[in-house]
């Protein structure tokens, strides 16, 4: 059904995949939109009729997904939570004969309401990539953003506008959330000059990654500094040392030009 | 003149240019036909259609827009991009235009999943949707619906642009009775109109 | 394909785009020969020569504009609705009212893209901002900050009066829902004082 860049992730997800009990590599959750996504593409993977869904299968399959993914927050946890239970309860409802019937006498598949829901999402989810498709302003298309008209026309000047003002800058602040907030420091910066900063600070004994990093003013001091401290330990003038898998990072000075080059930095 | 001055008057203006408005400005400098004008502009439309700027109805209005096979190129007078929008954005933009008026509740109902408020907020922000008031049920949600500008950004004439939907209100209304979603009485009045601008 | 190019790159450009420019902009895409570029602009230049927009050179580039017959029409447009602040503009504007004094180089560091001289004209011309003085660093460029009247045409007693930059951020979110209610477009606070003429 539909072609999109989750590609890898379902043959992963898919390699191996049988009616019986399957054996899945971990998949993460993060690349479904949720319990009705988990399910449409294992429907549509498998080529199974969604108006027959074979709930023992699918059942097993949804459970296995959820059971590789057991430390997800707790926010999101909660709706695959309920859609397990919900296919379970269908599943067991499928075993029993039918006796709910409608008005006019016909039973009553106890999958319909999923049903449903399933094909409601995937219209949606259809007309989202329909929707992404359309060529859209600032991506496939521009206008014009200036207009500077023949000289002859004199032009009013724009009106003010607080509440536009304050959302600019609100859209300026989180644009650079993850960059330092404060001024941004145009100077230009060497590795060289970082290199000797690295050193100088490491005579006077070792110092954690993150230290080092820590006073730098902006993303380009951030980047050179790093490059400084790649460049020492590549020419074993530092040593960096980890204890551990994402214990901090210590730096210390080689023990100068002693017969050390030898040692293995183990990071 | 007419089509020199109503080319002029959509290359001045800075948002799509309406047919009311266009015609208006005209009538000041000499009586005009509504018919002229259309013809007009239906004739420098077709002159544009295979030029780097076209002429775009979009958003209730005119506009000129660069050519879709020149995006590559004009992307590089930015360093930035516009960022990519996510798959969440995408389905509750796209449930929203469907559904308007439509509450979070409802959305999340289609989803079967959480609406988080950034994504909310985000279409907020990108002035796509708006709040358009309350339901009148507990808790008195935000109803929202698309914006003028969601129209103008996805290049669309009108929410009639839209890729067809009856198939999925009929889905939907039958989804909506079966399930008894949060507020099913008056969320099946939603489906019954046509979305309007 | 090379003049449908430089049609979409020059309406799109913020500023009038310089020959230099506009052959960088096109290499990039497949190589093209300088005397091509200028012989498709010549082509350009006399095919819009009779429209209602024209392609002009000014200020050491090129740029779309409306045709001078044109003008008394457009003045009309313009009456009827006095400009909306660009979002760049308003950007530019916000950085220098947050940061002052600060430079051109350090707008265009936290906008992440140029800041173009006809923005930072146009904000002098509307008198918000001001040149304090020149920095001293290499190049000893402009320092910019807000003006009186840029308290005035906001409405505010003071700088004092904006939000500081955390509350925005955390606000935003929040603060964009609250915007966008009933008209988002429409902003009722700011129609309470009297902007000047």
């Amino acid at each position: 059904m539909q072609q999109t860049a989750e590609n890898n992730v379902e043959q992963q997800m898919f390699a191996g995949m049988e009616t019986t009990l399957p054996l899945l590599p971990p998949v993460q959750l993060d690349s479904f939109e949720g319990p009705l996504d988990i399910l449409l593409q294992l429907i549509r993977k498998q080529k199974m009729d969604i108006f027959d869904i074979p709930m023992a299968t699918i059942t097993s399959q949804y459970l296995a997904i959820i059971d590789s993914n057991k430390e997800l927050n707790v926010d999101m946890a909660g709706e695959y939570l309920v859609m397990a239970s919900t296919l379970m309860q269908l599943k067991s409802r499928m075993l029993l004969p039918r006796q709910e019937v409608d008005e006019e006498g016909n039973e009553i598949d106890p999958r319909d309401a999923l049903v449903a829901q399933l094909i409601a999402y995937e219209h949606y989810r259809m007309l989202a990539e329909e929707l992404d498709e359309f060529p859209r302003i600032q991506r496939d298309v521009f206008k014009r953003s200036v207009f500077p008209e023949s000289e002859h026309i004199e032009r009013p000047l724009p009106e003010a506008d607080l509440e536009g003002l304050l959302a600019a800058f609100g859209q300026v602040l989180k644009r650079m959330k993850s960059e330092v907030l404060h001024r941004v420091v145009l100077e230009t910066m060497t590795v060289r000059e970082q290199i000797q900063f690295v050193t100088e600070a490491l005579q006077q004994g070792s110092k954690q990654f993150h230290e080092l990093l820590h006073g730098q003013q902006s993303r380009e001091a951030l980047v050179t500094t790093f490059l400084a401290i790649l460049e020492l330990w590549r020419q074993h003038i530092i040593q960096v040392i980890q204890t551990q898998n994402n214990a901090c990072i210590t730096l210390i000075l080689s023990v100068s030009n002693q017969t050390d080059i030898g040692a293995k930095p183990n990071a | 003149m007419l089509s020199k001055n109503i080319e002029a008057l959509i290359l001045a203006s800075d948002e799509p240019l309406s047919f009311d408005k266009l015609r208006t400005l005209l009538e000041r400098v000499e009586p005009v036909e509504s018919s002229d004008v259309r013809a007009a502009l239906s004739s420098l439309e077709e002159y544009y259609a295979d030029r780097g700027i076209q002429l775009k109805q979009v958003g209730g209005g005119w506009q000129f827009r660069t050519a879709p096979a020149c995006a590559n190129i004009v992307k590089q007078l930015w360093q930035t991009r516009p960022p990519r929008l996510s798959r969440s954005m995408l389905e509750t933009l796209a449930i929203i235009a469907y559904q308007q008026p439509t509450t979070r509740a409802e959305i999340e109902a289609l989803r079967g999943i959480k609406v988080s408020s950034s994504i909310i907020g985000g279409l907020l922000e990108r002035r796509w949707i708006k709040v358009l008031g309350r339901k009148d049920v507990p808790g008195r949600p935000h109803l929202y619906g698309t914006n003028k500008k969601f129209l103008e950004d996805f290049g669309l004439k009108s929410l009639q642009d839209l890729p067809d939907s009856s198939q999925l209100m009929e889905a939907n209304i039958e989804q909506q009775e079966k399930l008894n979603l949060p507020e099913p009485t008056e969320s099946t009045e939603h489906n019954e109109h046509e979305p309007e601008a």
